[in-house]
């Protein structure tokens, strides 16, 4: 699996998602500076956390005009994986690459704790190593990480089997208390159309070493590596 | 050419204005040996404030322990250095940001984090964790509301940006805090040993190079504020309240530390309070030459700006380096590269003169050797804080579990997971030891084994009881902390938070409390490598409680070995460290018996030495499956702490015969440690053997917790009364 | 020339911020107080002399970067 | 009656946000574009009839609540 991944002036868990790719892989990423303009012959890109240009006006707004953008655009383009997570899901939102966006947690408080989400599917190049309807625990760390798309595109969402995971309790219910940022439907991530566009807010690279407290995050980059290996 | 006194006429009155007493203005003149300008008068003046000086606080801070075999560099670098082993150095230390975070408690406390990450970066480490100490006043006032709710979003909104993971903490609440927060920040960084990167300039004609944000206005010497001739706008052209930018912050991490992987740098220093001024001054200073800037070439935010206003700017995110001058030109490449300002501002000379020009002008021309070497020193009368009388018997008015239900309910020992949860612990991936998850934050290093152990500690009613023995408890309490992991401490930082040193109780209270910490460090080979005093922290009259915040920093070879303090299933529990039942300044005469009262437990430091290596002694053969010390609340508080870290309930014997039940069980003498182990025996004849008093007070099971007296509590009712204070102060509306 | 962006959440998009000022206004006594929405305002220093251009200008940046029109509006102004 | 308060930072204190966004559309190729500063809006549904009250009303809402005077300046219009 060639990956990438993607550096934005402050994106800051872009070193984390490296250390998780490394781990599953047993390869480096590349990390690509958000000035570079040329991303092909990757499989995976990945947008990882942080700050990027520090949150200011909107999260993700400044990153999804940058010009490694236009080279991202084309990976998609050409069928290529791409998973934002976090500060790369709302840049992701922002680049209209994924629909919907990422508002003001609803307590309006930064929110970083473990939460437990449930596989929506497990067909993805994504979740292949988790069984559909499984829950894991995962980190997770952000003031704005509720999801909001209107209505018909949550019906169209849904219809589509496009909701990758949601918050539940660790038993796997969609509760308003597991959904602690207020998304819409307890959503945690979604699909790109082709499937092979996922992003979402909480962090399973922080969750691939027994040391930092468990391995629920590996299956994710498990999965990749053995969907996506050459 | 002298330099012109710019617009306003300096004299006596204004040197007053500015802070200096009449014999420092009478110095100022001997050493100039003419009226020093406008901007002169800036830079003696905060060079020689109590912030810059330490004036007060220096004849003490010398008498602080500073050395071991370990120690790279101790106090007089922007941070301290510690050998951490594998060929790494950890680099530490604490500040303050009291008086910034009562007037705007959002911004006080995110510039305080972000000025204390740059004295770590700028000794080229790159930061792996953040702590902090914190104290706020009477929670039942909506002002304390306030500056809770502004500080904790400041540090959080600081450190989640700049992706460095706020790791631990303490918080205390007392009412000689309501006019007077404090803020203390501590980052911790790691750098490779060989490595380390110093503030003593050098190189006759090297370049002086300024990187960061530009200088506007901001937070130019309090003093000067009042001063008519900045004209009836100056309220709001000079703001005394500095925003942070944690993004530039951030740019400004990941440029100087590329910049530092090559060999560009001769000297680097952050600037931080008095900005320009202490940094060219210090840098000059310690290399002993001499500096010429040209203000002209300073990165501006604002029109018009005077030579006083740039070099008193307090403007955040900035740094001044030395370069080679061969490098220049790799340097500003990496700064253009994160869109940062960079620019050569001067030149460093041989004239042992610091030397600044603006349009043309020479603004200031000082000597800086008389300027370091006759900054004021002062031995300020002390006077002793009165032993208090002993307790005497005090009777249990409520019962244990009516009493624990109170204290781990109490605003003191309450949850502060609302406070944990809005810091991001995560970023980096090398958490071993979450908020809560253990008695220090357990941070590994990324790619190795080797972990750190850390933590923040102090228990400001026993300093004021007994200002040398709560002294020793704060040091001893951060050692005991780092040693409950399994980790080996090596040295700490502190944050001397006092009241007016004018006035001898709080000069004696100082003073003591620097000779307790200074028993400590010594007993525990546990040195001091870096710190900060804030002083004068009264409001009307009314002191803080002395509150000298000790950081402490361990090592451990192998992150797996360190152990949580969440109880599991099926262990025994044993006590190690003797208990006499101490009540005099304990948390539960305060809140139980409501009285403020007694001498603070003793600190037998001996014991307190052979306890803790013999718990870590323990903790490394992997014996121990949780450990926890016993500090606040005592040990029925410690056990509870233990149960609803884990999940798991408990069920406690009678203790011994010889201590009234509340007061062994409440009761708060030092050096002690409980264990979860597997096999109690052994782990008592191997106390018996070391001489470490040691008994099984339960064992560990089930869903609840169930007293000595057979009374049960369920975990869901304790989680409850434990969590409730914070939302409930601060979310009232849910 | 001056041009003045403000961005407003679409109706129908919940604003927890408002709803939060909201409350927190009634906390402090005000009452009468109904809706709060909350929202950003940017001000922009332009060089362009000609308003409706300088309008133009200002309204493209809002489409790009200002506003996300998937969850605000935006109005501009010119000072 | 509607009050509309526009709270932005005061002039002379930083606006790390108005920065990056003047960058970001520097970046974008919008020439000409100099300072930029970012500010909040506060929509207010105030019952008040009374514009002169309503007017006063809020601009006590912005003292005591909406803008932090230590470094924000306020306005407060009645629409
Ligand atoms: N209470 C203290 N204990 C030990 N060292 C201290 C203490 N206070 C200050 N220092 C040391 O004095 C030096 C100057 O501190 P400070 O003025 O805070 O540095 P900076 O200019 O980087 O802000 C530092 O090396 C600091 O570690
Ligand atoms: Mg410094």
């Amino acid at each position: 699996m060639k990956a990438a991944i993607v550096v934005f002036p402050g994106i800051n868990r872009e070193r984390d998602m490296a250390i998780a790719l490394e781990t599953c892989s047993g390869h480096k990423p590349r990390m690509v500076w958000h000035k570079e303009t040329d991303l092909s012959g990757l499989d995976l890109v990945v947008i990882p956390g942080g700050f990027s240009y520090g949150d200011y006006l909107r999260c993700g707004a400044m990153a999804s005009q940058s010009p490694v953008m236009g080279a991202i655009r084309a990976h998609a383009a050409r069928g290529g994986h791409i998973l934002g997570v976090c500060n790369g899901f709302q840049i992701l939102t922002e680049a209209g690459l994924l629909p919907g966006a990422l508002l003001r947690n609803a307590g309006l408080r930064f929110l970083s704790m473990d939460c437990h989400l449930r596989v929506e599917r497990a067909d993805t190049a994504f979740t292949g190593h988790y069984q559909t309807g499984a829950v894991f625990r995962s980190p997770m760390a952000h003031g704005d990480g509720n999801y909001f798309a209107d209505d018909a595109t949550l019906d169209r969402l849904e219809g589509e089997n496009r909701v990758a995971f949601r918050y539940v309790t660790p038993s796997g219910e969609t509760t308003a208390a597991a959904n602690r940022n207020g998304s819409a439907r307890n959503i945690a991530g979604i699909y790109s159309e082709n499937l092979r566009i996922l992003g979402l807010m909480p962090h399973p690279e922080d969750l691939v070493d027994p040391l930092m407290g468990g391995t629920d995050g590996k299956p994710l980059f498990d999965g990749l590596v053995a969907a996506l290996a050459a | 050419m002298a330099p012109q006194p710019n617009k306003r006429d300096v004299n006596q009155a204004l040197a007053r204005e500015f802070g200096l007493s009449a014999d420092e203005y009478a110095r100022v003149l001997d050493i100039m040996g003419r009226t020093p300008s406008l901007t002169e008068l800036g830079i003696f003046s905060v060079m020689w404030s109590e912030h810059c000086s330490y004036k007060s606080s220096r004849v003490w801070l010398k008498t602080l322990p500073t050395k071991a075999p370990w120690v790279i560099h101790g106090p007089g670098e922007n941070a301290g250095v510690v050998d951490i082993g594998e060929g790494l150095a950890a680099i530490f230390k604490m500040e303050s940001h009291n008086h910034p975070s009562f007037i705007e408690p959002y911004q006080g406390a995110a510039t305080g984090v972000g000025g204390i990450l740059r004295d770590v970066f700028t000794m080229g480490a790159r930061p792996i964790a953040n702590l902090n100490a914190l104290r706020f006043g009477d929670p039942a006032l909506p002002r304390t509301k306030r500056i809770v709710d502004g500080v904790v979003r400041g540090i959080g909104g600081y450190g989640n940006c700049v992706g460095v993971p706020t790791v631990g903490g303490e918080i205390n609440f007392h009412p000689s805090y309501n006019g007077n927060p404090l803020v203390n920040a501590m980052t911790v960084g790691i750098a490779d040993k060989t490595k380390i990167f110093l503030s003593a300039a050098a190189g006759i004609g090297n370049p002086v190079v300024y990187v960061g944000s530009k200088t506007g206005r901001d937070g130019i010497h309090g003093a000067t504020m009042a001063s008519a001739e900045f004209g009836k706008d100056s309220e709001e052209k000079r703001p005394t309240v500095q925003v942070g930018d944690p993004f530039t912050e951030k740019l400004l991490i990941e440029a100087c530390l590329e910049l530092m992987a090559t060999d560009a740098i001769v000297a680097i220093q952050d600037m931080g309070a008095a900005g320009l001024t202490s940094s060219s001054v210090e840098m000059a200073g310690k290399g002993g030459v001499g500096i010429e800037l040209d203000l002209d070439h300073v990165p501006q935010r604002e029109t018009h700006m005077t030579a006083y206003e740039m070099m008193l700017s307090e403007s955040q995110e900035r740094m001044l380096m030395v370069l080679r001058p061969d490098r220049q030109d790799v340097a500003r490449a990496i700064f253009e590269k994160w869109d940062l300002d960079f620019a050569v501002i001067g030149v460093l000379t041989d004239s042992g003169r610091i030397v600044v020009k603006h349009q043309g002008e020479i603004e200031a021309d000082i000597p800086l050797d008389p300027l370091a070497e006759q900054a004021p020193l002062y031995h300020r009368p002390t006077e002793e804080t009165p032993k208090r009388a002993p307790l005497g018997e005090v009777a249990d008015p409520v019962g244990l579990a009516a009493a624990l239900e109170k204290l781990i309910a109490c605003p003191d020992l309450a949850s502060r997971a609302w406070v944990w949860d809005q810091y991001d612990s995560t970023v980096g991936g090398q958490t071993v030891k979450r908020p809560g998850g253990a008695d220090a934050a357990i941070v590994k290093i990324e790619g190795r084994k080797l972990a750190l152990a850390l933590t923040t500690d102090c228990t400001p009613r026993y300093v004021h009881a007994d200002p040398e023995a709560g002294g020793a408890q704060a040091v001893a309490e951060a050692w005991r902390n780092i040693t409950a992991t399994g980790a080996r401490p090596l040295a700490i930082t502190d944050n001397m938070n006092f009241a007016n040193p004018e006035k001898p109780l709080i000069m004696g209270q100082f003073a003591a409390s620097i000779r307790g910490m200074s028993a400590a460090c010594v007993a525990l080979d546990f040195p001091v490598v870096s710190g900060n005093v804030s002083l004068y922290n009264e409001t009307e009259g009314k002191p803080i409680l002395p509150t000298p915040a000790i950081g402490g920093l361990g090592v451990l070879e192998d992150a797996a070995q360190a152990v949580g303090l969440g109880l599991a299933p099926g262990l025994d529990l044993v006590l190690v460290g003797g208990t006499k039942g101490w009540l005099g300044q304990s948390l539960w005469l305060r809140e139980v018996a409501g009285r403020e009262d007694g001498p603070p437990p003793p600190v037998d430091l001996a014991a307190e030495r052979f306890n803790g290596d013999f718990v870590r002694g323990q903790i490394l053969e992997g014996h121990v499956r949780a450990c926890h010390d016993v500090s606040d609340g005592g040990l029925l508080v410690a056990v509870t702490e233990m149960a609803l870290g884990g999940d798991c309930g408990a069920h406690l014997l009678p203790g011994p015969a010889g201590v009234v039940a509340h007061a062994f069980w409440f009761g708060e003498d030092q050096g002690r440690y409980v264990l979860a182990v597997q096999d109690a025996a052994a782990v008592l004849q191997a106390a018996a053997f070391a001489g470490v008093p040691a008994m099984r007070i339960g064992s560990s099971g089930g869903a609840e917790l169930t007293l000595p007296d057979g009374a049960t509590m369920s975990l869901i009712a304790l989680r409850r009364a434990n969590e409730r204070f914070f939302p409930a102060l601060m979310e009232p509306t849910g | 020339m001056k041009a003045v962006v403000t961005v407003m959440l679409k109706t129908g998009v919940l604003d927890p911020q408002g709803k939060a000022i909201g409350q927190a206004l009634h906390g402090l006594g005000f009452a009468g107080v109904g809706e709060v929405r909350a929202g950003k305002v940017i001000e922009l220093e332009l060089a362009e002399t000609d308003p409706a251009k300088a309008k133009a200008s200002a309204e493209e940046m809002a489409r790009k970067l200002l506003a996300n029109t998937v969850i605000e509006s935006f109005k501009v102004e010119i000072a």
